[in-house]
This record gives C-alpha cells, structure tokens and sequence, in this order.
C-alpha cells in the first residue's frame, strides 16, 4: 500500500471578517446587457451557462441595456420605485417599533427590495407565492394594506393571525402569499405541490417558491428539485442568495458549486442568475420564467445574487461576524439608489420628486403604524384574544380542547 | 371483503364522487401499491389523480400540502409507518399547524396512509407502530381502523375531513383478523362478519370508539390488531371483560373509555408500540384522572418491548394474547 | 456562571481531554452559535473541529452518526429544538438503533443539544418542548437540566456516553433562574447557588434525579424551567411539597420517583410541553403502576395547552406558578 | 390578462410495460474506450461532459479497449469472475432458502454483480463502505465469511446480528462494511461524515456511500452532497442505477435531467458514469475516485449504468410492471458473460474451466449453507436468543429494560 500523506478537513471561511478590509474589486461581474435572452421554450441544455453569469440590465451609469431591458412602460417604473421606497420606510418604521418595545421581533429586507418587488410584478392574480420571512416585497408590491402587516407585527388585537404568530409570519390567500412557516425550506415542496395542483385541475394558475441561500442547504430543497423536476411542474424556484444566512457565509452552504443557479442543472431545469438589485432585470428573468410557467414548459431555477444589508433580524448584530463595511464595499450597489438613478438618466425623475415621494411614503407608513397602534401593541392596549388561542386548531374543536379551554378559563 | 379491498374501495367511492381526490406515493400508480391498496386506480382515474412518487417521504407530504391548499383532498401513501420519519417535519411543523398559524387563511385537508405494525416478519424497519408521535401533536388526527368495515368507512371520513388525518393501517390485518396465535392457521376475513362492507358512500365517524364486546369485569383498551389479541386473551382466560376499540386516537373517545372503566373498576391497555411514551401512557393517565376513585387496580400496559421490533425474535417481542391474559388474570386476582 | 458559560465550559473541557470531540452546527462556529454556547471553541481548538454547518439539520446529525462510528465524538447543536424534525430520522432509524442492529459492531457517541421550551416570545416555532419525541425511542437517552452545575455535568456526562444523548437546554434558563413570574425582574444565575460550577472535569451521572426540596405532603415532578416555576407555586401555596427534578427522563429514576409518591402519596406533574401524549403522559402512568395502594388523590399533569405555542398569549399557555398552585391545592384538597 | 391553455401534470412513463416488446435500440450507447480519462486532479468543471456519457472498457467481441483500460492483472481478471460466480450462487442459494421458507425474505443483486465486486478491490483495508442492501457483492470481494452472511440471512444462533435484523442487513467494520439500514438514503451522509472525521483526525481513509437510482430522490441524497461538497469529504458516492425501484423506473426519481450523475454539477463535484456490467470499467472509474479522495482533492458521484434483472426482492413479482424480456433486452449484457468473454478472447479462460470454477463456487456456497444451517434457520433448529433482544439497546442495560426482561421472562 502506498503510503498517503494525512487527509485534512476544508473548512471555507468568507474572505472578509471584522478586522479585515472588504474588497471585492477580484470579484467578476458581467457587464450590464452582456447576457443572452434565449427562448422561453430553450432546451435547458443548451442554456446551462446562464446559471454561471449574472443578468444585468441597468448600467453603472444608469441606462437599462441589453436584450433584457425595456419590458417595463416609465409608469411602471416610477410606481415600481416607490414600491421599494415603501418597502424600505416600512422596514425602518417597523425595526424601530422592535427597538421601542412595541413588539419583540423584526427582519428587514434592507437591500432586497427589489427581488420580491419586480417578481409579484410578474404574476397574475391567482398566482401563489410560498415566501420566506424576507419577502415582505412582494405583499406591499401587490397592495396588501400596510395596517394589516403591522397587526400582525404587533400581535394585537386586529392581527390577521390572531396573535399566534411570531412577527414577520403573514398569510394573505388574497395576496397570493402562503402562510410563513418558520421552518427553513418546508414551503419549497408545498410550493411544487401548489403548482401540481394547478395542472392536475387543468387550470392557469402558477406557484413562485422562495428560499434563502442558506437554506438551499436544506434538504427540503431537493425534495422539491425532485418532484418540479419529474412532474414538470408549472412553479418558478427562487434562490435569494443575500451573501449570509446569520452569520454563516454563503459558500458553506454553495460548497464546491459555482453557484447556487447550477444546482438546477442536475435535474434538467432551467436555471438563471440574476443581478438582484437591478430591478428591471428581476423583473425580466421573472416574467420569463412566469411564462415558462404558465406555457407548461415547467420549472424555472433563479439564483438572485444580492447582498443582506441589516443584521438577520433585531435578535442579531452582525458585526459580530463581518465587517461593518462590506456592505458598503459590495459591488451591485443599492436597488432603491440604482433604479432612482435609472429614472433620472431618463428624466423621470428628480430629486425634489425623490424628496416628495419620500415624504409620501413615509407619511403612508406613518398614518398605518398609528392606526394599528390603536388596536394595541404587544404589550400595551387590546390584545389578541386567548381564548382564541383553542381556535383552529381543527376546523371543529374537539372534546379535549373545549376541556381544557374551560381549564383555562378563556 | 378483505382490509386491503376496502381501503381500496375507499380510495375508489371518493375519487369517483370528488374530482379533488388526488391519490399518489411510491410504488402506488401504475403498480397499485407493495400491499396493493391503491389497485386500479390509475387505469381507472388517469395518471394525473394516481401517480408514483419519487422515494422522498417529505416531498410527498410537502407537495400534498401544497396540493391541499390548492383545494385538492390528497391522499398519500407512506410505504411504511417505519418511513415516515423523512415527512416527520411537513406533518408536524406544516401540515398540522397550517390551519392555526394562517388563522384558517390555508387549511391542509389531507389523508397520509401507512401500513403499522409487525407479525410479518419485517424486522425493526416493517413493524414500527408510530402512532404516540402523532398523538403528541397537536393539529394531528390519528386513526387506525381494526376491519374492513371501519376501514373503508374511516378512511372515507379521514378523506373527507378538512384537517390532516394520519390513517394507520395494521398491515398484519390485511388479509384475515390475527389474534397473535401465530402458530394456528391464518383466519381469512370472509370468515369474519365485519368483512361485510356496504357498497358505495358511507362513513365511520372519527372521533368514536367501538365497544366490540361487553363485559363487566375489566375494561381492555385496544386498537388495531391488538383488538383480536385482547379478544383471544379474554375468552381462553374466561373473563367477562369488554373490550373497547379506539378506533380513532386523537380525538379520543373518552366518554366511552371512562364510563367503561367506572363499570368495570379495571383496565388494561394493550398496543404493539413500545411501552416508554407510547399512547398507552396517556390512554393510562386519562383513565387515572378520570376514574381515579372507580379503580380497584392498577391499570397495566401489556406493550412491545422498548427494544427494537427484532426480526428472529418477532413472537417474543408482539404482546400476544398470552401475555395480555397474564395481565387480565394480574388485574383480576386483586 | 450562567447555563450558557457552564454549557460552554463543558464543550470546552471535553474538546480540550480529547481529541475526538467535534463541535459543530449551524452559525456555531466562527460566531459562537446564536445562544454562543460554543463561543470561542473554534479560535482554540480549530476549524477542523469547531466549525459552522450548512443548513441541514438531517445532514448534521447524519454526518454526525458517521464520524461517530468512525470513533469520533461528536456534539452537535440543532439551533432550536423546533428544527429537529428534519433530522428525526436519523435520530430515531440511525443513531438510535446502530449498536442494537449491528450488534455492537457499530456505535453512535454522539450528543444532540437544543435549545428548548418558551418564555422568550419566540412563538410556535422557537419554543417547543418535544421530549416526549425522544423519550418514546428506544435507544435514545434523553437528558434536560435546570441549571448550571447540571448542565456541566450533565454535557460532560452525555460527552462521555457511549450512547446517543439528546441534550435539551431550556433557553429561558440560559441567563438566569425563571419561576413564571414573567411580570417581575429577572433574576441572574449569580444569586444562585446552583450557578457555583466547579473548574475542569466533573460529572453529573445520567439516569439520577435530584430531589430539589424535601417535604411530605404531595410530590412534585419537573425538570427545566419547571423546577422553578414548582419551587415559586410551593412556596405560594405554603404545601409542604418534595419538588423532583428529573434532569433525565431516560432512563429514568423511577426508584426516586416511587419513593416519594410513596411518602407523600400525592402527586403533580408539570412540563411546558403540550399534554397529550407528553412526558407527563408516561410519569403518570410509571406512578400509577407503582404506587397505586399509596396514592390518595389523582395524579394531576399542569401542561402547556394542546395547541401551538402562541406569541401573544405566551403566558396564557405557560404552565406558570398559579395553574401549578391550583392543581397543588387540589390534590391536597382531597 | 392573455387567455392560455389549461396546464396538464407531466407524469413520467417507462417505455415499456408488460405487453409491450422492450427496444432499447434507439438508445444511444457509446462504443466502448471512446470517453476520455481525465487526470484525477482534473476541475469539476471540465469534465462535464463525463456525466452524460457513458465509460467503457470492453467491447462488443470482448475485448478491453480505450484509455481506462489495462488496470488489472490476468489472475486478478480471472479472480473477479470467479467472485462474481460466488455473488450469483450465493443469491441463487439464499433466493432458493427462503423459497424453501428457511428464512422470511432476501434480495439478490442479479446483473449487478460487476458493480459491488470491483468497487471493493480499488479499497484499501481500513476504508469504508455505506451499503445499500444489494451490496452483497462488498462483502464477498472482500473475503467476509459466507456462512456468516447465511446465519444472518437465516436469524439463526450465530448470526452475527443476533437474529434482530432483516436478513441482507448485514455488517461488518472488519470488512469495511457499515450496517445497512432498512431506511434508504440514510447512510449517504454518515458516509460523508465518516469521510470526514478521516480528514478531522488527519488519517488517509476513504469512505464509499452506495445508493439506488430511486433513493436519490431521497433528502439525504441531498444533505450528503451539501456536506461532501462544502467540506471536501474523501468519499465516492456511488449511485446504482439499475432502472427500477421496486415498480417504479428510474425516470420517477430522475426527472428532466439527462443521467443521474448530473446531479454532482450542482455541486462542483466531479461526476462520472460507467457502464456498471463492464468490471474493468467499474474497476478502473473506482480506482480514480478513490485516488482523488486519498489525496483530499475531495469527493466523486458514479453513476453505474446497470439493470436489475431479478425481483426487487422474495415479497415482489416484476412481471405486474415490467416485460418479461426487458432484462434480456438490457443492451447493457451480463456481467459475468461479458468477463468471461473478455477472458476467453484473452485466452485465459475456456469453457470447461468455466464449468470446473462453477463447481467449485457451487460447492463451496452449498458446503456453506450447510454449516449455516447446522446453527439453525429462521424456524428450525437453534434460535437466536430471545434475552438477547434486550442487549445492545444501550451499552449498559438501564434499569427499564432489566424490569423488562424480568417481566419477559427471558
Ligand atoms: C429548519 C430550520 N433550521 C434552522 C433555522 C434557524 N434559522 C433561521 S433563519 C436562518 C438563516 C437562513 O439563511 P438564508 O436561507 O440565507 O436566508 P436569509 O436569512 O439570508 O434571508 C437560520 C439558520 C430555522 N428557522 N429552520
Ligand atoms: C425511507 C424509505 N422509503 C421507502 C422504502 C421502501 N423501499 C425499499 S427498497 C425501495 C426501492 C429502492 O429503489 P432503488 O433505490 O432504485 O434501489 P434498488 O432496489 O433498485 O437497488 C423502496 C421504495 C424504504 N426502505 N425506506
Ligand atoms: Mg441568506
Ligand atoms: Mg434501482
């Protein structure tokens, strides 16, 4: 036998930690409009270098190019801006809420805001997406009203979940948005069976998956690759690759791969990557997958390469883990600031318009805090109800529960 | 009719009636099942309301909660109960609180089979009884029928239940009611009256037992095939006990449980699942509760052993009427 | 110290008398894991044995069973117990079950941490109490301490055994003693005497109980956060109770247990878990079959509601001190 | 909103079912030696290609050809057929046990056989292998008793499990051959992790996990890929593609993608297929996996090409799901036919030795059984112990389990 020298264990570390200086500049992105659009009916094979680049439409000096671009009309692209101007006032109005006591949990999306934005702009009512805690986008991009995403936050007495759920767990049917679990991935298969659903029944309907890129990890994720994979399922598979899962660097989870995207390729789904602050580019791989989708062509993968600018919720403090600057430092900028910039490179927008619409929203999100504030707050005002709590756990409540709500006393 | 052609039967009443009854798992399509459970019904229905699965316990659970927030009444087959493990999590942390945590927005109107139980010589991965992990939680309703007749009739209420029900199928029943005599020859269900399944729709309630003999002496609680042990126990031992079949264990009967047991001032509570934790254990503290001032003995759980379910040693493991009459003769001489 | 620095110091204790104890889990290591129980483990002993997981908790504990049949000893933390479901499987098919299936050829000494139990908010899915899910394994020892002397010696014990251990760490105990009380000031471990923990190696062994108060009128059983919330309803009430605390529920001190319910010859038994089919489930039923002639009053269960753990109405589901003081005073009522 | 079609679910087909004439000649298959052999430091990705192809050594008169050819010695050749002679009797021995009802079950690897015993000879004592059920092959490349694997397929007093297990649930660490569990997939992360801890302890052992086409549907399929790529764990992932799972074909778990080894991509994993009947190809697509784990470069996924010709196990009859002449259909040949033609164009092997080695494997498999039996069979003669039952729960018995046993009566 040979003698062999001692193995040894790969461990990957991210290239930055608190202490070092953050510098992507080794770090290769694709010029804007440098990536091809192939046909929606492409032969996933012929299409397995698209999961190796990254979509890009708007330029660095703000011009939207390339075969991408131009699918949004100027209205679009203003309400689309305000969207995520909204998203973010929300965000902060909300952290600060956790900060004054008012409710014991929040997570941002800060930096996102585009993702979850510029996709529900690609769907048709009746869709259903199956989100994770960070697509808050996507019910404020289809409208649902803000107080009821702060009920829910505060676990008051209005709450649409009657309290039960930690904060950031909305449900909205209407909205096209699936209850949030808090288990990492569970929702990824639930979003394939949806999407299964819709075939079996014959109908339109098509389902929109999310998942962190921490819990691509998860095993949940296969168990859904799988099943979209055979039945050609008409589901759109979203990867939110925002660099960390806590405090845990991407590249634990990605391994050896490239990317996230090609994870796609060992099932014969086509799999995209996208520039996840350019909101004219989510928007235009999602309609695309959508229509994939929608045209029984099958599952779509999209890796959104973006960056998770706040901490992972108010229970973490990342600089514990990273440095303070890498957010600064990394390369695909702001998705607010680059698609503001967009619109003032086409005249559609100017800063006195910016500071308005700033205003506005904030005004927005300020008169629905304070409307749900007067249905209560966590610990102060009317509460959600504890009798409720025996509620709907089945449809009927059994012997034993209505037993021991009397116990309870409710 | 045997179990097998009334969960069959089940399956066929329901997916003719509601378009939304969709039917898959592995092995279940084409095939018909490893028990052939799900017999004809493609060919009957069309691959897209009965399908094989790909081998992945929580993709088919997690794609029928998918489906059944839909609006689609899934019914999903787990090879095995000793398979269930891989779903453990969409049934726990998805299916059965789907519901709650929407506040009714989602529901997950789904059945998930699996065949339980051993006396086939299936060894520690074929035999498994994992029913007090369901009863645990809450959001489950866990049922596991004993003969045809409740088969097909609980099956079609579990089908038609708007909460997730785990539907429990003593596999050794299959074919013939077994009274643990391993050694006699297999009694087939044509010789046994509750093979007489009614065609077309009717239901079992869930939620209800079945006294399935009266008695004055000793209240026996059984479920599954641990119902035909505790009936051979009671009459080699001669002891005019009655002998209550659950039928469903969560919700539990516990009205008929408890008037039983203040009748009788004894009981025994019988199941294949390890002692440690099984449902035994709380069927044992509901009775202490509620009947507390009615007992003249110590309630004994005659369980499998908390080993693993051996495979050369399956007739020292099962809790035969043998050791079931020891515990009645036990409880009686006090 | 506190539970966290005492957990931490048992990691680092073992890590540092040998060699093949491994420490890893999701975020555990450069960061120190989210409750930083491994903090700085892996700037002293390296990344090759401190180090972060993807996040898989089925891959963790299953790449886990394999580094221990290579003869390592792993301890890995699943970051809530609510996250343990997807490694289930590979607890109770694998870990559980690979001395017995290969006869002893092969063996898992691994230990599964978890933070567990509510108090923090933390809703349905960052406060669960699944025992009852382990204890209901064969194979499996199952292990919860109360405080931090406990909890040292407890991990180093779990570290050590040959066995796979589920180590369960109630969160609410991390920083400080919590009685129920959630309304008044928290108290920290410094003004404890529990939180004396001793430098180096010590052993808490598994499978012994600690009697926390000795009294005569009713016994209490607990274990975790429920130690604290029995002392603060004993000492309400004004009963002279003997309070249990578990500390392991498998194996379990049934000597300690039977003793007490025989001198007291009352019995209340409190955890945070949902009731049915719980642990609670399966004390009562050991008590029941072992002091059946001494009990003078049911055994009473205060338990967390049938329903998911709730955000707001945390402490309506809560079994606090006065839903524990009822059930006392009913029991020495009678 | 534009009017579309109605969807419709995909659900996958064999090409055959029974009625219907197999014809697999529109199956593409490469000409053996025509796939190029890598160097074993070779970048996951340029060698793509490898996993939609198919190596193989020997050709259609028997000949070895191409460049991963010429591995084994003559006597080594000549003691590979007679191993897999071994493998085939003793499953027509232990098939032919349990229909005489001396045992309650058994699966035989029939087709297979190639696959199992030359993965073991590119082993080195003290690595490891994480079996499926039909590695029965592992065990007797390597030299294990075959009365032992009979007293555990008859759960007699000397079997080597205590009677506890299924029979073909064997172990052996002597024998590098980790317990097989009943639950598939199970064992494809603790290869990983026993790789691992090799590394962790900076030893020079390698791990093998083994896995059947339809299992890699399972989520442990994932979580070993996840673990294998991100840690660089030195194991060979082998996947057993033999067609069918149970009465499901391969297409159910593979789904869109081409080849099963595909799946490593997503991961940056190296991944190759091999023509599983071919033993020199088998042996020679080992050894290169083995030696890139033996020298940390990290792990590889094979794709063995193969078909199960028996029964999935005694509990299943094929014809219900498949053509009777599927198997002799199989383009792929027989293992055993085709080493043994390849030796008989090299001139080392002649019919009548072929007759005189079948004698000699069948004796010694008969002679075998006979002492196995003399310990007892599954319902006759000496029993394995019902006390022992208790044993091995735990290291030291806790005092439940005695309060048990005495109440048993063991
Ligand atoms: C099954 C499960 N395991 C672990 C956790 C704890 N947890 C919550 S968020 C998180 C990180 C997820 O990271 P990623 O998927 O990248 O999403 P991100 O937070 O970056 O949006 C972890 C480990 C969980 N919620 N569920
Ligand atoms: C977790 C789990 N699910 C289901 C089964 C039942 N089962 C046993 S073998 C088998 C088919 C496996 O097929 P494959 O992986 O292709 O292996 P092969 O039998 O062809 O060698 C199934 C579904 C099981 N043993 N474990
Ligand atoms: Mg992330
Ligand atoms: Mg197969």
């Amino acid at each position: 036998m040979p003698a062999h020298d001692p193995l040894n264990l790969h461990v990957p570390e991210p290239a930055f930690r608190p202490g070092s200086r953050p510098d992507f500049s080794g770090v290769t992105i694709p010029k804007a409009g440098t990536v091809r659009k192939p046909p929606v009916d492409a032969a996933p094979e012929d299409i397995r270098d698209l999961a190796y680049s990254i979509i890009r439409v708007l330029n660095r000096v703000g011009e939207a190019v390339g075969p991408w671009a131009g699918q949004l009309s100027d209205e679009e692209l203003q309400a689309a801006l305000k969207t995520m101007m909204k998203v973010r006032a929300y965000d902060v109005r909300m952290q600060m809420a956790q900060r004054q006591g008012k409710t014991s949990f929040y997570m941002q999306c800060t930096g996102e805001e585009a993702i979850a934005c510029a996709f529900q702009m690609a769907l048709e009512k009746g869709d259903m997406n199956f989100p994770t805690y960070r697509q808050q986008g996507l019910l404020i991009a289809s409208g649902y009203p803000l107080v009821d995403m702060m009920c829910q936050i505060y676990s008051n007495s209005r709450d649409p979940m009657k309290g039960r759920q930690l904060p950031v767990m909305y449900s909205s049917k209407a909205h096209g948005f699936f209850s949030i679990s808090g288990n990492l991935g569970t929702q990824y298969p639930q979003a394939v069976g949806w999407a299964m659903a819709s075939a079996i029944k014959g109908d339109t309907r098509v389902a929109a998956g999310w998942i962190g890129d921490g819990s691509t990890a998860e095993s949940d994720f296969h168990a859904a690759l799988v099943f979209a994979s055979t039945y050609k399922a008409p589901v759109v598979l979203n990867i939110v690759n925002n660099q960390w899962a806590i405090s845990t660097f991407q590249g634990i989870a990605r391994g050896g791969s490239g990317t996230f995207a090609a994870r796609g390729h060992g099932f014969g789904i086509p799999s995209l990557r996208v520039d996840g602050n350019d909101y004219p580019a989510v928007y235009a791989v999602a309609k695309w997958a959508v229509e994939r989708a929608r045209r029984n062509l099958g599952p779509t993968l999209i890796e959104y390469v973006t960056y998770r600018a706040a901490a992972h919720s108010t229970s973490d403090d990342p600089s514990a883990y990273r440095p303070k600057e890498e957010s600064e430092a990394w390369p695909l900028g702001d998705p607010i600031e680059r698609l503001k910039n967009h619109l003032s490179v086409k005249k559609l927008w100017t800063e006195e318009r910016h500071t308005q619409a700033m205003a506005e929203v904030e005004a927005e999100v300020m008169a629905a805090q304070k409307e749900a504030e007067s249905f209560g707050t966590l610990h102060t005002g009317p509460k959600a109800s504890a009798r409720d709590m025996f509620v709907d756990v089945f449809k009927e409540m059994p012997p034993h529960l209505k037993r021991q709500r009397q116990e309870a006393g409710f | 009719m045997t179990m097998i052609e009334a969960i069959r039967d089940a399956h066929d009443v329901m997916m003719g009636r509601d378009d939304n009854v969709v039917v898959f798992g592995e092995d279940v399509g084409y095939f018909g099942g490893v028990f052939r459970c799900t017999k004809g019904l493609q060919q009957k229905y069309g691959r897209a309301r009965c399908f094989d699965a790909p081998i992945n316990e929580s993709g088919i659970v997690g794609t029928a909660i998918g489906m059944a927030a839909y609006g689609l009444r899934p019914c999903v087959e787990i090879q095995f109960a000793d398979y269930m493990y891989p779903a453990y999590d969409q049934m726990v942390s998805e299916a059965a609180r789907l519901r709650h945590r929407s506040a009714g927005d989602f529901t997950a109107p789904l059945t998930i089979r699996m065949p339980t139980g051993g006396g086939i010589f299936g060894a520690q991965t074929h035999s498994q009884s994992p029913e007090a992990l369901f009863t645990h939680v809450c959001g489950l309703k866990t049922v596991v029928p004993s003969n045809p007749y409740d088969a097909k009739g609980l099956l079609i209420s579990a089908i038609e239940d708007d909460d997730p029900v785990i539907f429990l199928e003593p596999k050794r029943l299959y074919n013939g009611p077994f009274d643990g005599h391993h050694d006699r020859p297999v009694v087939p269900w044509s010789a046994h009256p509750l093979s007489e399944v009614p065609e077309g729709h009717y239901t079992v309630p869930l939620g209800s037992a079945s006294v399935r003999r009266t008695g004055s002496d000793v209240t026996v609680l059984a479920y599954g095939t641990m119902v035909y042990v505790a009936e051979a126990a009671v009459s080699e031992q001669g002891i005019d006990a009655e002998i209550i079949d659950l039928r469903t264990l969560l919700p539990l009967d516990t009205d008929t449980i408890a008037a039983s047991v203040k009748k009788t001032r004894r009981c025994v509570i019988v199941h294949e699942a390890t002692r440690t934790s099984g449902f035994g254990a709380e069927l044992s503290a509901i009775v202490q509760e509620a009947c507390f001032y009615h007992l003249e003995a110590p309630i004994e759980r005659v369980t499998g052993w908390d080993t693993p379910y051996p495979h050369a040693q399956e007739w020292d493991y099962f809790p035969g009427p043998e050791r079931v009459g020891r515990a009645l003769k036990r409880v009686m001489e006090v």
